[in-house]
C-alpha cells in the first residue's frame, strides 16, 4: 500500500530519524492515516498520506491528481491560440491574471509581438492586484487552518473589493479572459483608476489590522514559528519559488532578476523571510512574506498607476496567431505563487504542437514531504497551508 | 385537581418536576446560545447570519434541532456498537448532573449536597469518559484522536479547575454552593473576585490572588469545554470532527447539547464561586430569588459572551502548548495562589 | 420564505401540518459539507464570505459527511475524485442533497470534449437535486440555487421515496 | 420494600453486574468501561452508608482519575482488544474454585457473626469538615506519608513510563 | 443528607431518559435506510486504511498519570480547606509540607520533561555540502545576503 | 423464605458485607483467570473496593467515629498510586515485549 | 556563459555524450528581438552524469530545474526537455534528451535536483517515458490502472473507468 | 533573556496580543455589516459583465463565427440554404440574412462564460448578459435553443431549398457551361457542425 518516500540520495539526514526510506511496511506503533481529499485543511483535493507515530509525523506521501483537468491536452486541441488563455485561467484560479498572462506572454515571444506601453501598465495593475488577491486568500485559508476564522472574513470582504475591479473591467469575477495575446480584451472602465486608488488607500490599515489580529498574535507566531522550516539550499535545489522561496530567505523575484515585463523600472523592494520570530524559512516567514509582499504590490499599483500611458489596448493583437515551424519557447513570470512558466512548441499551425505548464504550486507542493517529517499533524496543516497550493495548477 | 394536589404532596414527583427544570432550562438555554453565538460571530465578522427563519432568524436553532430530529442515525459498521449508543447517554447525563448543584437562585438549587463544590469537579469526569467511549467506539481514527485529545485536554485542565474551586473553598469555608453564594451576598465588593467579605486589610492583601485565580479558572474552564483558542478536539482544520466525527443525527444532537450546557456549567461554576452567583451586585438592590435567577444566568451568559468573543478572534494552539499552558503556567500559578491564599487567611 | 412567510401565504395562523414544519426544518438548516474541488470553490467559498454570507440561509458548513444535509459539488469532477465524491455521499445521512455548482460539476464543463480525465456531470455518479450553471457561478447564484433547493424540499413529504 | 432499598439493590445490581462483566467480558475496552459503571455503583453504596465524602472521592479518583488512566492505557497496548480468559495463570476452573471458597467462607463468616450494628448512630452531615480534622489531627502521620507515597508514585510511574524501548 | 443525594440520583436518571426520549424522538422521524458504504467508516472520502484501533501515544499516559496524582492531591486538599482555618498556622503548615512533598515531584516531572507533550521534532531537511563546491556555497550566500536593503521589518 | 424476604427488606451491616464479599471473589476470581496484565490490575481494583465497602460500613453501623472513612480514603490513594506504577509496568513491558499477557510476561523474565 | 560557451565546456567534457555536433536552435532563427531558444542534445543515458556537471561546477552552477517537460514529437522520438537557469550567475540553458518509442528509457535526474522527482513522474505519467533509476516511479496525476498516456499523439481515450464513462 | 524571564515575557505577551486581537474584533462587531442580503438586495453588475449568453435570433446570420471561436464547443449551429427567392429580411446592422437557422443551441451547462463568442459576431447579435440566476432541477433545461423556426418552417426550408438545388442541377446538365449559382454570402460558408481539432 504505501511506497517508500524519496529521499534524493544527495540529502542527509539528521541523526535520530527514523529510517522509514528503507522498508516498505510501517512498524507496528505506527499508523497510516489519509488526509483528503475531501478534509478541511487541505486546500481542495489534496491527499495527504501520512504515517504517523503517535502525532509525530514519520512520513508524508501527498497523491495529487484529483483536479487533473487534461489542460496540456486542451491546449493541443484549440483551434487557435487564443481559445487557451481560458484554460489557462483555470489552471490557477486563485490567480487568473497571472496565469493568462503568462501564457499571453509566451504567445507573444513566440510570435515575436511587441506590445503597447499601456497595455505593460494594465497588465502590471492587473497582476499585482490579482497577487493581492491570491494572497488575501492564502493568508485568509491560512487563518482558518490556524484556528482563526475571523480573519479569514475580513480577507474575503477585501477581496471581494478587488474582484469588483475586476469585473468593471472584464465582466468576471475569477476568470477572466482579459489579458489577450498582443493586447487586453477591455480597455480600462471610466472610474477605474480612481476606484483603484480608494482601495489603496483603504487596503493599507486593512493590512496592518490583519497583522495585528493574525501575524502578530503570539499563539499564531508559536504555532508557526519553526515549523516546517525550509532550509534555502533545500528551497533552490527543489526549484521552489514565489514567496516560498522568499520565505527560506532567499532573495529571488523573477520581476526583477529576469525581467519580463515593466516591474524592474517600478520603485519595489522583495519581502524576505528573516526569521524574525524563528528559523529562517518557517511558516511564519513565508506568511509574513505574503503579507508584506501585498504592500508591496500597493506600491506597484500606485507607480503604474501614476506612470499610466495612453494607447490603445488591442494594437498588437493579432488577426491570426501561426507562429513558425518548430519554434519553442519558455517564459517564466512571477504568479503570485512563484515562477509561473509556459514551454509551448509550434508546429506552424494555429494551434499549439505542445504547452507545458510549469506550475509554481506543483514544485512547491513537491517539497512538503521534506519539511513535515517530525512535526505533528496540526504541523502538517500548518505547513500545507503555508506553501499555499491551488490544486487546479499542482493537477493541470 | 386533587390529583394534582396528592401528586404535589407527594415529595418524589415534586423534586422530579423541581429536577427536570433545568431540562428545560438546557434546551432554552441552547437555543439562545446557538443563536447568539452565531449571531455575535457573525457581526464580528461583519456579516449577519440566520436572517431567514422568523425575524433575524431566531427561528434557527428550532430548525436546527428538528432538522436533526429527522436526520438517518448511522452506526458504522466497524463501530463496537453497544459502546457507540452508550456514549451519548454518558455524556449527557455528566453534563446534566452537574446542573443539580447550580445554585440558579436563593431557593432553587437541584439538590443542596454539601459538597457542591467538589461533585461538580467529579461529575466533569464523566463527560471525559462518555467523549473517549464515543472517539473509541466509532472505529475512526480522527474519533479517536479527537476523543482520546479531548480526554487529555479535559484532564489537564480539571486540575487548575479544582484548585482554583479549592481557593474559593478556603476563602469561604464551605463545599456548599449555595453557602458559597450566601457568603458573598450584598453587593460586588463582597465578591470572591474581589476578595470577599473579609476585614479590608485581608481584603486588599487577598485582592491580586483571587484575580489572578478568578482569570485561571476562566481560562481553564474555556479550555474544559474545548473552545477556541483550546478546541483542538474538534480542530476542523486536523481533525475533522474531532471525536463526534462518525455521530449523526440525534446523536450528535446530544453531544452538540452536553457541549453547550457544559458551556454554561462552566460559567456557572465562575459566576458563583468568584462572581457571587445569584447575587445582586447592588446589595440588597434588585436581589431576591426571581432577580436570584436573572442575576445568575445573565451573569453567566456575560461568560458565554466573553467566550463567543474569544473564540472568534483566536487562532488554536498546538496540542503541546495546550499542554504546557494547563500544566506549566496555570498550576504552577495556582500553587502559589493557594500558598498565598492560605498564609493570608490564618494571620 | 420561512415560517412566517407561510403564514401569510395560507392565511392561517401558524404551519398547518406536521409535514409542513419538518419540511420548514430541513430547508432551513441546510448543513453543508466543507469540501470544494476546484475554481467552484472559491466561489463557494466567497459566498460564505462576509459579502455573500451563505449562512443567512442556515448553511453551516460541517467537516464530516454523517452530519451534514447538502453537498456542493462545486467545480471539477475528475475521474480519480468521482469514486470518492461517491463514497462520501454515500456517507452522509439521509435525507441528503446534492447541488451541482458549475458548467464542470454539470456536465463537464469546459472539459467535456477533450477532458480525458474529467467525469461528464456528476451526476454519472450522484443524484443531483440541483443544477446551478455558471463558470464559475456568481455566489449570488448559488444561493439562488440554494433557494431552488429549498423550493423542492417544500414539496417533498416527510416520508419520502428518494435514493 | 421501599424505595430506599430498591435503589440500594438497584446500585448493588449495577455493581456486581458490571463487575460480572468485568470479569467475563472477553472485550478489554468493555470491560474497562463496564469497570466505571462497577465504581459508580460503589460509589452509590457509599452514599447508602452516608459517606459522602468517600462517594465523590470514588467518583473523582476512581471514575475521573483511575478509569481515564486505564483507559488510556488499554488503548495504548490495544492492538488485540479481545483477551480470552480461558487461559490464565490457573485454569478456570480452579480459579472458580478458589474464588468461590475464599469468597464463600468470608461471606459465610459476614453472615454468621453478629456485628453489634447500632443503627440509630448520629448522622454525622458534615463528614468532609470532620474527615479534614482527623487528617489534621489524629491521622496527620499518615496524611503526610500519603504525600511522599504520592510523590514516589508520580516520580516512579514517570520514571518507568519514559524509560525507552529496550535496544 | 440521603435526600439531597437523591435528587441528584434523580437528576442522573433525568439526563439518562431525556436521551433516551430523543432518540426515540428521533426513530419516529427518521429515514433508515443503511447499506454497506452508508456505514463504512469515514476517513476523508479514501478506504480506510487498517484499523483505527491503534495504540496511541505514551505521552497519554503520561499526562493522565499526572493527573491522577494530582487529582489524589485535590480529594485531600477539598477537606483541608474546609476545616483548615481552626487550626490556624499549624494547620497551614502541615499541608504546606504535603503540598510541597507534593511539588517537589512535580518539579521532578517539570524537569525530567514528562510535562512536554511531544514537541514536534522537526527535521529540518539538510542540503549535503559535500558534493556541492565551495564556490557554489559562497556565491548562493551572496545572493542571499546582498539585499539586506529591506528594512520592513515592524 | 420468608426470612429472606424480611432479610432482603431490611438492609444492614451484613448486606453491605455480602455485597464485598461477592465483590471481593469477583475481583480474586479476574485476579486468578486473567492474563491481561490491565485485566488483573481490574481484579485489584474491585478487591479494593469490596475492602472499601468493608471499612465503610462498619464505620457507619458500629462505631460514631469516621475514621473507617478516612482510612478509605488512604486505600483510594493507595490504589490510584498502585494503578499509576502498576499500569506505568504493564507499558514498559508492552514496550519492550510487545506483549501484555502476565504469563509471557514470566517466561520473559531474563 | 552564453550557450555557446556552455556547449564547448560540455563538449570538451562529455564529448561522446552529446549527440549533436553543434548548438541546436528553434525553428532555425534564433536572433530576432526575443531569443527563442538555442539548446544541447545530450544522450538519454547520460543526463544524470551531465546535471550534476552543471550543478555543481562554479561556472555552471545552474542550482534550479526551472522546468522539465516531456514532449511527444509525433514522429516516433520522445524527448525530455530540461530548462535549466542558475540564480547565481544569472544565465539559463535548455538541454534536451530523445529516446525513440519503441525504448522510451531517460535516465533521473531527481538526484541532482528535487525538483525533478515529481516532474519526471509526470513525464512517465503522460507520456510513459520510463525514468531510469527513479527512486518512486509512479504514476502521479491519472489514477494507477489508468490505460495508456493521455499526452502521446496517437492517445485513444478509454472508453469506461470502474463502470463510469469517460467520454462525453 | 534568561528562560525564567522568558517564561513571564511569553505569559504577559500572549495576553497582550490577545488583548490587541480582542480589541480588533469587538471594534468590529459594531461595524456595519458587509453582507448584501441577496435575494431582497441584488448586487449591483457592471455593465461589462459576463454571464448568461443571450441571441438575438433576428439578427444572426448564422455566419458561424461564433462557434467557431467557442474554446468549449458549446454552440451548436445549424443551418439552411435560403433560396434566392426568399427574403429572410435584413439585420440590425443591415447585413442581409441568407441562412435559415433551424437549430442554434447553447449548451449553457457547458459555457464557461470565457466571452470569447461574443467578439467575432459580425452582427453583435450574441452577448453576454447580466442573468445569473438559472439554476434548474434539470440539466435538459439548461441547453438553451435560440432558434425560432417550427418544424414545419424548417421542412419547407429544407424541401425549398432540396427543390431549388434540383433545378440548378437540372439547369446545370441541361447547359453545362452555365453559370454558377451565386456565392451565398461573403463569407465563406463553413461546414454546419463546427469540426475543432487539429487537420
Ligand atoms: S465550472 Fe468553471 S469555474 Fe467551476 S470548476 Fe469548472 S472550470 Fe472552474
Ligand atoms: S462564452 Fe465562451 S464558452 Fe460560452 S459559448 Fe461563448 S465562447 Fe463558448
Ligand atoms: S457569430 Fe453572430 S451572427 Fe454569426 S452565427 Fe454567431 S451569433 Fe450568429
Amino acid at each position: 500500500m504505501i511506497q517508500p518516500p524519496t529521499l534524493p540520495t544527495n540529502y542527509t539526514v539528521k541523526p535520530g530519524q527514523i529510517k522509514t526510506s528503507t522498508g516498505k511496511t510501517i512498524r507496528t506503533e505506527e499508523m497510516i492515516i489519509n488526509m483528503g481529499p475531501q478534509h478541511p485543511s487541505t486546500h481542495g483535493v489534496l491527499r495527504l498520506e501520512i504515517v504517523v507515530d503517535g502525532e509525530i509525523i514519520v512520513d508524508c506521501i501527498p497523491h495529487i491528481g484529483y483536479l487533473h483537468r487534461c489542460f496540456e491536452k486542451h491546449c493541443e486541441q484549440m483551434t487557435n491560440y487564443q481559445q487557451v488563455i481560458p484554460y489557462a485561467d483555470r489552471m490557477d484560479y486563485c490567480s487568473a491574471m497571472t496565469n493568462e498572462w503568462a501564457f499571453a506572454l509566451a504567445a507573444e515571444r513566440l510570435l515575436k509581438i511587441e506590445v503597447p506601453e499601456r497595455v505593460e501598465y494594465i497588465r502590471v495593475i492587473m497582476a499585482e492586484l490579482q497577487r493581492i488577491a491570491s494572497h488575501l486568500i492564502a493568508v485568509g485559508t491560512y487563518g482558518i487552518d490556524s484556528g482563526a476564522f475571523t480573519p479569514f472574513l475580513y480577507t474575503f470582504i477585501d477581496r471581494e473589493k478587488i474582484l469588483d475591479l475586476f469585473e468593471m473591467t472584464c465582466g468576471a469575477r475569477l476568470l477572466y479572459n482579459y489579458i489577450w495575446i498582443g493586447g487586453l480584451s477591455h480597455d480600462l472602465p471610466p472610474k477605474f483608476i480612481e476606484q483603484t486608488k480608494e482601495f489603496v488607500a483603504y487596503f493599507r490599515p486593512r493590512v496592518k489590522m490583519l497583522n495585528d489580529l493574525l501575524s502578530y498574535n503570539e499563539i499564531f507566531v508559536k504555532r508557526t514559528a519553526n515549523v516546517g522550516v525550509l532550509p534555502r539550499e533545500v528551497a533552490i535545489n527543489y526549484a521552489v519559488s514565489g514567496p516560498q522561496l522568499r520565505g527560506s530567505g532567499v532573495n529571488w523575484d523573477l520581476r526583477r532578476d529576469d525581467p519580463f515585463v515593466i516591474d524592474h523600472k517600478l520603485d519595489w523592494q522583495p519581502q524576505v523571510g528573516k526569521g524574525e520570530v524563528g528559523t529562517v524559512g518557517d511558516c511564519w516567514d513565508r506568511h509574513i512574506v505574503r503579507m508584506r509582499e501585498m504592500e508591496q504590490s500597493l506600491n506597484m499599483i500606485e507607480q503604474a498607476l501614476a506612470g499610466l500611458p495612453e494607447g490603445n489596448v488591442k494594437a498588437a493583437i493579432p488577426k491570426r496567431i501561426r507562429p513558425e515551424k518548430d519554434a519553442e519557447i519558455y517564459v517564466r513570470t512571477e504568479a503570485s505563487r512563484g515562477e509561473l512558466g509556459y514551454y509551448i512548441i509550434s508546429d506552424g499551425t494555429a494551434s499549439p504542437f505542445r504547452v507545458k505548464a510549469r506550475g509554481p504550486a506543483f514544485v512547491n507542493l513537491s517539497v512538503l514531504p521534506e519539511i513535515v517529517r517530525g512535526g505533528l499533524i496540526a504541523d502538517l496543516v500548518l505547513t500545507a497551508g503555508s506553501i499555499d497550493i491551488v490544486l487546479g495548477e499542482v493537477d493541470r | 385537581m386533587e390529583f394534582i394536589q396528592t401528586l404535589l404532596a407527594n415529595q418524589l414527583v415534586v423534586s422530579i418536576l423541581l429536577s427536570a427544570l433545568p431540562l428545560v432550562f438546557i434546551i432554552l438555554m441552547v437555543l439562545v446560545v446557538l443563536y447568539t453565538e452565531m449571531k455575535v460571530a457573525a457581526h464580528i465578522q461583519d456579516r449577519v447570519a440566520y436572517m431567514r427563519t422568523g425575524w433575524h432568524g431566531v427561528l434557527q436553532p428550532i430548525a436546527d434541532m428538528l432538522k436533526l430530529l429527522q436526520k438517518e442515525d448511522i452506526i458504522p459498521t466497524k463501530a463496537d456498537k453497544l459502546l457507540f449508543r452508550a456514549a451519548p447517554f454518558i455524556a449527557f447525563t455528566g453534563t446534566y448532573v452537574a446542573y443539580a448543584v447550580l445554585p440558579f437562585s436563593s431557593i432553587y438549587i437541584g439538590s443542596n449536597i454539601n459538597l457542591g463544590a467538589f461533585f461538580l469537579v467529579a461529575a466533569g469526569s464523566l463527560v471525559v469518559i462518555g467523549i473517549l467511549m464515543a472517539g473509541w467506539a466509532s472505529n475512526n481514527k480522527w474519533s479517536l484522536f479527537g476523543g482520546v485529545r479531548s480526554a487529555a485536554q479535559m484532564i489537564s485542565y480539571e486540575i487548575p479547575t479544582a484548585l482554583a474551586v479549592i481557593i474559593a473553598v478556603m476563602i469561604t469555608g464551605s463545599l456548599n454552593l449555595q453557602e458559597v453564594t450566601k457568603f458573598q451576598d450584598g453587593g460586588i465588593g463582597n465578591w470572591l473576585v474581589f476578595g470577599g467579605p473579609l476585614p479590608w486589610m485581608q481584603k486588599l492583601m487577598l485582592m491580586p490572588f483571587t484575580v489572578i485565580t478568578f482569570f485561571i479558572l476562566f481560562v481553564a474552564s474555556i479550555a474544559e469545554v474545548n473552545r477556541t483558542p483550546f478546541d483542538l478536539p474538534e480542530a476542523e482544520s486536523e481533525l475533522v470532527q474531532g471525536f463526534n466525527t462518525e455521530y449523526s443525527g440525534m446523536r450528535f444532537a446530544m453531544f452538540y447539547l452536553s457541549e453547550y450546557a457544559n458551556l454554561f456549567t462552566v460559567s456557572a461554576v465562575v459566576v458563583s464561586l468568584f462572581l457571587g452567583g445569584w447575587s445582586s451586585p447592588f446589595g440588597a438592590f434588585m436581589s431576591g430569588p426571581v432577580w436570584g435567577v436573572f442575576w445568575f444566568t445573565s451573569k453567566a451568559f456575560l461568560f458565554i459572551l466573553i467566550q463567543i468573543w474569544i473564540r472568534w478572534t483566536l487562532p488554536r494552539l498546538r496540542v503541546d502548548q495546550l499542554m504546557y499552558v494547563s500544566w506549566k503556567v496555570l498550576t504552577p500559578w495556582l500553587f502559589v495562589c493557594i500558598f498565598a491564599v492560605g498564609l493570608i487567611l490564618v494571620i | 420564505m420561512g415560517l412566517l412567510d407561510q403564514r401569510f401565504e395560507n392565511g392561517n395562523v401558524f404551519i398547518t401540518s406536521l409535514d409542513g414544519l419538518l419540511n420548514w426544518a430541513r430547508l432551513s438548516s441546510l448543513w453543508q459539507m466543507q469540501f470544494g474541488l476546484a475554481c467552484c470553490a472559491i466561489e463557494m467559498m466567497a459566498a460564505s464570505a462576509s459579502n455573500f454570507d451563505i449562512m443567512r440561509f442556515g448553511v453551516i458548513p460541517r467537516a464530516t459527511p454523517r452530519q451534514v444535509d447538502v453537498m456542493f459539488v462545486a467545480g471539477t469532477v475528475t475521474i480519480k475524485m468521482a469514486s470518492r465524491i461517491k463514497r462520501l455521499y454515500d456517507q452522509m445521512s439521509e435525507p441528503r442533497y446534492v447541488i451541482s455548482m458549475g458548467s464542470c460539476a454539470n456536465c463537464g464543463g469546459p472539459y467535456w470534449e477533450h477532458g480525458y480525465h474529467v467525469l461528464k456531470g456528476v451526476d454519472r455518479v450522484i443524484p443531483v437535486d440541483v443544477y446551478i450553471p455558471g463558470c464559475p457561478p456568481r455566489p449570488e447564484a448559488l444561493l439562488e440555487g440554494i433557494m431552488k433547493l429549498q423550493e423542492k424540499v417544500r414539496k417533498e413529504s416527510m416520508i419520502r421515496k428518494r435514493a | 420494600m421501599d424505595l430506599y432499598t430498591i435503589i440500594l439493590y438497584f446500585f448493588a445490581v449495577v455493581t456486581l453486574g458490571s463487575a460480572c462483566i468485568v470479569v467475563f467480558s472477553r472485550n478489554i475496552v468493555r470491560a474497562a468501561f463496564a469497570l466505571l459503571f462497577a465504581f459508580f455503583g460503589v460509589a452509590g453504596i457509599y452514599i447508602f452508608l452516608l459517606a459522602d465524602f468517600i462517594a465523590i472521592t470514588q467518583l473523582l479518583i476512581y471514575v475521573g482519575g483511575i478509569m481515564v488512566l486505564m483507559l488510556f492505557s488499554v488503548m495504548l497496548t490495544s492492538h488485540q482488544i479481545n483477551v480470552d480468559a480461558k487461559t490464565g495463570t490457573i485454569q478456570t476452573l480452579p480459579a472458580i474454585l478458589i474464588a468461590a471458597c475464599v469468597g464463600g467462607g468470608v461471606i459465610w463468616v459476614f453472615w454468621i457473626t453478629d456485628w453489634k450494628e447500632k443503627s440509630d448512630l448520629p448522622v454525622i452531615d458534615t463528614t468532609a469538615a470532620k474527615i479534614g480534622e482527623l487528617l489534621l489531627t489524629n491521622y496527620l502521620l499518615p496524611f503526610e506519608i500519603a504525600s511522599v507515597v504520592l510523590l514516589v508514585a508520580l516520580v516512579g510511574a514517570a520514571m518507568i513510563a519514559r524509560r525507552e524501548k529496550k535496544g | 443528607m440521603l435526600t439531597e443525594f437523591g435528587k441528584a440520583l434523580i437528576f442522573l436518571i433525568i439526563g439518562a431518559i431525556f436521551v433516551a426520549l430523543g432518540l426515540v424522538g428521533a426513530w419516529v422521524f427518521r429515514p433508515h435506510r443503511p447499506y454497506p458504504e452508508k456505514n463504512a467508516t469515514y476517513e476523508c472520502g479514501e478506504e480506510p486504511v487498517g484499523s483505527a484501533w491503534i495504540r496511541l501515544n505514551v505521552r497519554f499516559y503520561v499526562t493522565a498519570l499526572i493527573f491522577l496524582i494530582f487529582d489524589v492531591e485535590v480529594a485531600f486538599l477539598f477537606p483541608w480547606a474546609l476545616v483548615y482555618r481552626q487550626f490556624g498556622l499549624m494547620g497551614f503548615l502541615e499541608m504546606a509540607v504535603f503540598l510541597i512533598i507534593l511539588i517537589v515531584g512535580y518539579a521532578y516531572v517539570w524537569v525530567k520533561g514528562d510535562l512536554n507533550w511531544d514537541k514536534p521534532k522537526p527535521q529540518i531537511p539538510v542540503f549535503d555540502r559535500t558534493i556541492v563546491t565551495a564556490g557554489r556555497m559562497r556565491s548562493v550566500s551572496t545572493i542571499l545576503d546582498d539585499d539586506d536593503v529591506n528594512e520592513g521589518v515592524e | 423464605m420468608e426470612e429472606v424476604v424480611k432479610f432482603l427488606q431490611h438492609p444492614g451491616l451484613t448486606h453491605y458485607l455480602i455485597l464485598s464479599g461477592l465483590l471481593f471473589s469477583l475481583g480474586l476470581f479476574a485476579v486468578l483467570t486473567r492474563r491481561n496484565a490491565i485485566m488483573v490490575l481490574m481484579g485489584v481494583e474491585l478487591i479494593l473496593n469490596a475492602a472499601n465497602i468493608n471499612f465503610v460500613a462498619f464505620s457507619r453501623y458500629v462505631s460514631t467515629s469516621i475514621d473507617g472513612h478516612v482510612v478509605a480514603i488512604f486505600v483510594i490513594i493507595l490504589a490510584a498510586a498502585e494503578a499509576a506504577i502498576m499500569l506505568a509496568i504493564v507499558l514498559n513491558i508492552y514496550q519492550n515485549f510487545n506483549t501484555v499477557n502476565v504469563d509471557d510476561i514470566n517466561q520473559l523474565k531474563d | 556563459m552564453t550557450a555557446q560557451e556552455i556547449f564547448d565546456v560540455l563538449k570538451a567534457k562529455f564529448g561522446d555524450a552529446l549527440p549533436e555536433e553543434k548548438l541546436s536552435a528553434a525553428g532555425g532563427s534564433a536572433a530576432a528581438g526575443f531569443s527563442l531558444q538555442v539548446w544541447i542534445t545530450i544522450a538519454p543515458g547520460r543526463t544524470k552524469e551531465i546535471c550534476s556537471f552543471l550543478r555543481d561546477d562554479s561556472e555552471m552552477q545552474f542550482d534550479t530545474l526551472s522546468c522539465l517537460s516531456g514532449v511527444d514529437y509525433n514522429n516516433g522520438t520522445f524527448g525530455v526537455v530540461y530548462h535549466l537557469s542558475s540564480m547565481v550567475q544569472k544565465h539559463k540553458i535548455v538541454l534536451k534528451a530523445f529516446c525513440t518509442k519503441e525504448h522510451p528509457h531517460i535516465q533521473s535526474v531527481s538526484s541532482v535536483w528535487g525538483t525533478a522527482n515529481w516532474h519526471e513522474r509526470e513525464v512517465f505519467d503522460l507520456f510513459g517515458v520510463i525514468i531510469d533509476e527513479h527512486p518512486d516511479l509512479r504514476r502521479i496525476l491519472l489514477p494507477d490502472d489508468w490505460e495508456g498516456n493521455p499526452l502521446r499523439k496517437d492517445y485513444k481515450v478509454q472508453e469506461f473507468y470502474h463502470g463510469m464513462k469517460v467520454p462525453y | 533573556m534568561s528562560s525564567i524571564g522568558t517564561y513571564f515575557y511569553n505569559i504577559f505577551h500572549s495576553l497582550y496580543t490577545v488583548v490587541v486581537g480582542m480589541r480588533i474584533t469587538i471594534k468590529h462587531l459594531f461595524t456595519r455589516s458587509a453582507t448584501v442580503q441577496y435575494p431582497t438586495v441584488k448586487m449591483k453588475i457592471p455593465e461589462r459583465a459576463r454571464n448568461r449568453l443571450f441571441v438575438n435570433i433576428d439578427d444572426c446570420i448564422g455566419c458561424d463565427q461564433c462557434a467557431m471561436a467557442c474554446p468549449v464547443d458549446c454552440i451548436t449551429i445549424e443551418t439552411i440554404k435560403s433560396t434566392p427567392d426568399m427574403d429572410l429580411g435584413m439585420t440590425s446592422k443591415n447585413t442581409k440574412k441568407r441562412l435559415y437557422l433551424p437549430r442554434f443551441d447553447i449548451d449553457i451547462a457547458k459555457c464557461c462564460y470565457c466571452g470569447l463568442c461574443v467578439w467575432p459576431c459580425p452582427t453583435e447579435c450574441i452577448v453576454m448578459t447580466d442573468v445569473y440566476e438559472f439554476a434548474e432541477y434539470d440539466r435538459k433545461d439548461l441547453i438553451y435553443s435560440f432558434s425560432n423556426m417550427t418544424e414545419e418552417e424548417i421542412a419547407a426550408a429544407k424541401v425549398r431549398l432540396e427543390q431549388y438545388n434540383q433545378e440548378q442541377a437540372a439547369k446545370k446538365a441541361a447547359a453545362v457551361p452555365a453559370k454558377e449559382p451565386a456565392p451565398p454570402a461573403a463569407n465563406p460558408l463553413p461546414p454546419s457542425v463546427p469540426d475543432i481539432g487539429k487537420a
